[in-house]
């Protein structure tokens, strides 16, 4: 058992367990860790954002390309720095609709083709099936979507006869699907702890498995 | 204090025991590691013994499509192949469409010398690294040397003596993607539907669900997902090793690490168990 | 006057900018390609600008919580890391062996892996906790979790079919209920985003 | 031998050339070269005419039977002509074809049984709203998770903790944050009414500035303006585990009664849930991000499913517009269903319908 002697390794050891205290109780040693956490990623995002954001695409075209285009994003983007007067910070308004102009225009046929369209056309039943699995399954898609798109109707009361059986179809198929989920989160979960002990055990005190 | 009382105070321990529980439950095994047998799931079963079969001789391209931050699930996948290929007669040309691949693809070669006194360029070539993702997977169709003008170490790949029969697809038997993301998906596409050569995938556990599709309709001949199909791998290359009694260790994190995971696995299983019983005795009780 | 400047003119913004990018999809005209890739050129300058306003919440949060006796320390330690990381990362660079970098590698990743980590122990004590058999929900959404996890460890391979039990509920019944929600959910993100190019939600301009 | 033969395949058919959509950027060239001759390409060579003049070569791959040259521009005429050589010398070499021109459409045909089903969703829409402007009855079941919300607030008055209100992790152009807001603004109201203290940690910094407007105005409507306290509604970090570790943190510090997960999330989710389950919490949750409802489910009291958060912020806020869109997405839900099963119907007696989409 040789303890590491690098200084990175030693920091990385110290902040891991500083975390890890917190499943004890909050406490000092965990909040530093925190806040050093929550100062560091924001510095680090000004960094990243400015050097990999704004500067390809606002500080080159605008003052070195010279494209005066640009002017128009550059004033828009510096009307943010207004949410820090509380009188003026309405003008953060301007930027805001922009984005989501765009965002919302861009997303509306996309969202339909990708979300409504692809989805409930992989559903929709298209035999002949190879064999009978394929059609099984096939057909519990189909039900499946549908009786879990009854379960989201608003505008029917659930006690209704058709539809109570139907939603209730639907509801059990939304369990099942979130228990697996659940279930196949874990393994990936509890490899990520495996590997902070494993780094802790083997980098850190250096523990050769026996 | 009766049985009932027992298993009702059983559900109630409080949250701090059970992560103490946790805790030494991953910790034992990652220090005394009890190395299960691990017995094949099928789809690990179709890629090893796609290779285990293949001829003498016959060339796989290894492309080490991932990066550090998945590595501890699929850089283990990509050492058991090397070995596995290398075992056989095989030989594995690595390559990366990725810049952070390389460095990991080197140490996994590096280790096959160590192990099993792999020679570069006759039991294995590493290409390294190319730009062009899709771009290159169609090359590698037309002419493999003419991508690779030189290999990771900056050999010309015309003298490569490993390299002389091989020319595009037609002289690979199979192709695995190992990586975190889509791209073994890009290789289904450009590779095997354009060129036909077999791809196979090796991604992360949570990634794999999104290949299912592809695997049913037979745009891979199989899947390596998740730590549990590297450590079967890990544990099948090591049997080989032990009957050709190579005294080398190989690494065994994989099957380390999923050895702890199923531990970890098993004792929630228990605690959903506990929990229930002792609420199920405490509300008969109401 | 105010009120043009407050909600007026950033309502006629979103109405025309989101009218054109929706119908732009549907235009396969050069003109039409440069307009889409002005946008995006646009929205990316902007949304880099709109990371400062974070900043400045960041440094009013923990400059007030200075004065608080029992938050000073931490929010000293915010304060100073945030301005350490700046200054090495315009100083000292982002290449791939700078402090910078060692620092992210080193610090930041741990940190965040192990908190990331801490939930394999939420997921026990979840487990252990509240996966009780009480009704018809809870209970197939603990056999099912239960399938899975036990099908997803090396015994679970000695189980015969127990893999492609697994493989079929992720494939099959999970699909189902996953499409039903993204349809669902698919016709909100429209109706929501014709409301705000409509003007009817109002709420980001103060509704 | 072989070779010198080749060579009189001089000067043989055009390949066709034409402009295979409306991008304007984009022409199609078909290369007709006799099979036989196929074997023995090395390297194709494609030579470009452009009507202003320019000349270009296109080395392209020698088994390609069509290949796209893009970039052009559609005010400009182009023409070509292929040239196939096996091992450096030419045996193959067809005419230069017709002129052609990439055509540049205004509006791309294959797209409109989608712009259909957009308008008919807005007019959908527009129809719905004007109904509930006309303040029209409109009825929606009711939903269950709505009588947790408001039992939610009442055990934080009973116990005199506070509230921790959170709206999830993505900006303000996410449907699911702008639900969020509107129940933020409803339970504001709600608990302002009994003084009781909320909390609204904040991720994204333009949401919280939205945050901040909606309680300081959610407090001015029940005309108690002095209950607002700027230091309750702030912007913690926007780093995924920083938020979360910062809000668990503060829920163990705060011991609050009852504590609202609305919005979209991440991985963290479970880390904020879990935590304040430890602090015996009330937890309401809300959420369209199907890969973190497991986790909620499993550990709130009561979860709002994908659109039953949006239905919920349009039940809570009692907007009449929110109920006349969710009357909307239940019309076109209807539509969609019907026109699965009878597309199904049909398919099974293999009549495959695609209405262009499907």
């Amino acid at each position: 058992m040789h303890i590491s002697t690098d200084i990175w390794i030693w920091i990385q050891a110290l902040l891991t367990l500083a975390i890890f205290t917190f499943l004890y109780k909050d406490n000092p040693l965990f909040r530093m860790a925190e806040h050093l956490f929550v100062g560091l990623a924001t510095g680090y995002g000004f960094v990243v954002v400015y050097k990999n954001a704004f500067y390809p695409n606002v500080w080159v075209p605008l003052f070195q390309e010279k494209q005066l285009i640009f002017i128009i994003p550059f004033v828009l983007g510096l009307m943010y720095l207004t949410s820090a007067f509380p009188k003026i910070s309405y003008m953060i308004r301007w930027p805001m609709a922009v984005l989501l102009g765009i965002g919302s225009g861009l997303s509306i046929p996309l969202t339909i083709q990708t979300y409504i369209i692809e989805q409930s056309k992989s559903s929709i039943l298209r035999p002949p099936y190879p064999n009978l699995i394929h059609w099984i399954n096939a057909l519990i898609l189909f039900v499946g979507v549908i009786s879990v798109l009854v379960y989201f109707y608003f505008s029917i009361p659930h006690d209704r006869p058709g539809v109570k059986q139907i939603s209730k179809v639907g509801l059990f198929l939304l369990m099942l699907g979130f228990g697996a989920s659940f279930g196949y989160t874990v393994m990936a979960r509890f490899s990520l702890l495996v590997g902070r002990l494993d780094f802790l055990l083997n980098k850190w005190l250096g523990i050769r498995p026996f | 204090m009766s049985v009932r009382d027992f298993f009702i105070k059983l559900s109630k321990i409080d949250r701090k025991y059970i992560y103490l529980i946790i805790l030494i439950g991953l910790i034992i095994p990652l220090v005394f590691p009890p190395n299960f047998p691990q017995k094949m799931s099928p789809q690990v079963k179709r890629v090893f013994e796609f290779i285990d079969t293949l001829p003498k001789g016959s060339y796989v391209i290894l492309s080490a499509d991932y990066d550090p931050s998945v590595a501890p699930e699929v850089h283990p996948m990509y050492k058991a192949v090397v070995k596995h290929c290398i075992l056989r007669g095989i030989i594995p040309i690595g390559m990366t469409l990725g810049v952070q691949g390389a460095g990991l693809a080197v140490e996994a070669f590096t280790e096959a010398e160590r192990v099993l006194g792999a020679r570069r360029d006759t039991d294995y070539v590493f290409l390294g690294y190319q730009a062009g993702g899709a771009v290159v997977i169609l090359g590698l169709g037309e002419d493999i040397k003419g991508v690779y003008k030189t290999d990771y170490f900056g050999t010309k790949t015309t003298e490569i003596y490993a390299l002389k029969p091989v020319k595009n697809y037609k002289d690979i038997a199979l192709v695995i993607s190992f990586s975190g993301s889509s791209i073994p998906v890009t290789w289904a596409v450009y590779a095997y539907t354009k060129y036909g050569v077999k791809v196979a995938a090796a991604v992360t556990g949570v990634s794999a669900g999104d290949f299912y599709p592809y695997i049913q309709a037979g745009q891979f001949i199989g899947m390596l997902a998740g730590m549990k199909a590297a450590a079967e791998y890990e544990y099948a290359v090591n049997q080989i090793l032990k009957e050709r009694n190579i005294r080398e260790k190989p690494s065994t994190d994989a099957i380390r690490m999923m050895d702890a995971n199923s531990i970890g696995q098993l004792l929630i299983i228990l605690f959903i168990i506990i929990g229930n019983i002792g609420y199920f005795l405490s509300r008969r009780r109401k | 006057m105010r009120h043009l400047f407050e909600k007026q003119i950033p309502l006629a913004l979103v109405f025309i900018i989101g009218i054109i990018m929706t119908i732009q999809y549907f235009v396969p005209h050069p003109t039409s390609q440069n307009v889409y890739d002005t946008s995006l050129m646009w929205s990316r300058a902007i949304s880099s600008m709109a990371y400062v306003m974070a900043i400045i919440s960041f440094l009013r949060f923990h400059t007030k919580r200075l004065k608080n006796k029992n938050y000073a320390p931490y929010s000293l330690v915010a304060i100073l890391s945030f301005t350490a990381m700046v200054l090495i990362g315009f100083i000292g660079g982002t290449a791939k062996d700078s402090l910078f970098q060692k620092i992210y590698e080193n610090m930041m990743v741990p940190l965040q892996a192990t908190t990331f980590s801490l939930l394999a122990f939420y997921m026990s004590s979840a487990a252990y906790r509240a996966f009780r058999i009480r009704g018809v929900e809870a209970t197939v959404l603990m056999i099912t979790a239960f399938i899975v996890i036990f099908g997803t460890t090396t015994i679970g391979n000695y189980v015969p079919k127990m893999n492609e039990i697994v493989e079929w509920i992720m494939a099959v019944p999970n699909l189902a209920s996953k499409r039903g929600i993204i349809i669902g959910v698919g016709l909100g993100v429209v109706a929501t985003s014709i409301k705000i190019i409509l003007g009817i939600e109002r709420n980001w301009v103060g509704g | 031998m072989i070779l010198r033969v080749m060579l009189l395949f001089l000067f043989i058919s055009p390949p066709k050339v034409f402009s295979p959509d409306g991008t304007g950027k984009k022409l199609t060239i078909v290369m007709n070269i006799p099979d036989t001759l196929r074997t023995q390409i090395t390297t194709l060579n494609l030579l470009r005419e452009c009507s202003d003049g320019k000349l270009d070569t296109l080395n392209i791959l020698p088994f390609l039977k069509t290949y796209t040259d893009n970039e052009l521009d559609y005010r400009k005429e182009y023409r070509y002509k292929i040239l196939a050589y096996s091992n450096g010398n030419l045996i193959y070499e067809s005419e230069w074809s017709e002129y052609a021109r990439p055509t540049a459409k205004w509006f791309d045909k294959g797209k409109l049984p989608l712009f259909i089903v957009m308008m008919v969703f807005t007019i959908i829409m527009i129809f719905y709203i004007a109904q509930a402007r006309a303040n029209k009855p409109l009825y929606l079941r009711p939903i269950a998770g709505l009588e947790a919300v408001n039992e939610a607030i009442g055990r934080a008055t009973e116990m005199g903790r506070p509230i921790i209100y959170i709206n999830g992790l993505t900006g303000i152009s996410d449907i699911a944050t702008i639900a969020a807001l509107n129940i933020l603004s409803h339970v504001t109201k709600r608990a302002g009414q009994f003084e009781t203290r909320i909390v609204v940690p904040c991720y994204d910094p333009v949401v919280y500035t939205i945050a901040r407007e909606i309680v300081k105005e959610a407090y001015t409507t029940i005309g108690r303006p002095d209950l607002f306290n700027p230091d309750d509604v702030y912007f913690a970090t926007d780093s995924q585990f920083g938020y979360a570790a910062h809000v668990a943190a503060r829920m163990v510090r705060e011991q609050s009664a009852t504590n609202f997960f609305m919005g979209y999330y991440f991985a963290e989710s479970l880390i904020l849930s879990e935590t304040g389950a430890s602090t015996g919490a009330i937890q309401v949750a809300g959420t369209d991000s199907v890969a973190q409802l497991p986790f909620f489910v499993v550990t709130c009291d009561y979860t709002l499913i994908g659109e039953e958060l949006y239905a919920a912020s349009a039940y809570l806020s009692r907007e009449p517009l929110l109920t006349g869109t969710i009357k909307a997405q239940d019309l076109a839900k209807l539509l969609l269903v019907i026109i699965m099963v009878l597309l199904s119907l049909l398919s099974l007696f293999n009549v495959n319908i695609t209405l262009g989409l499907f």
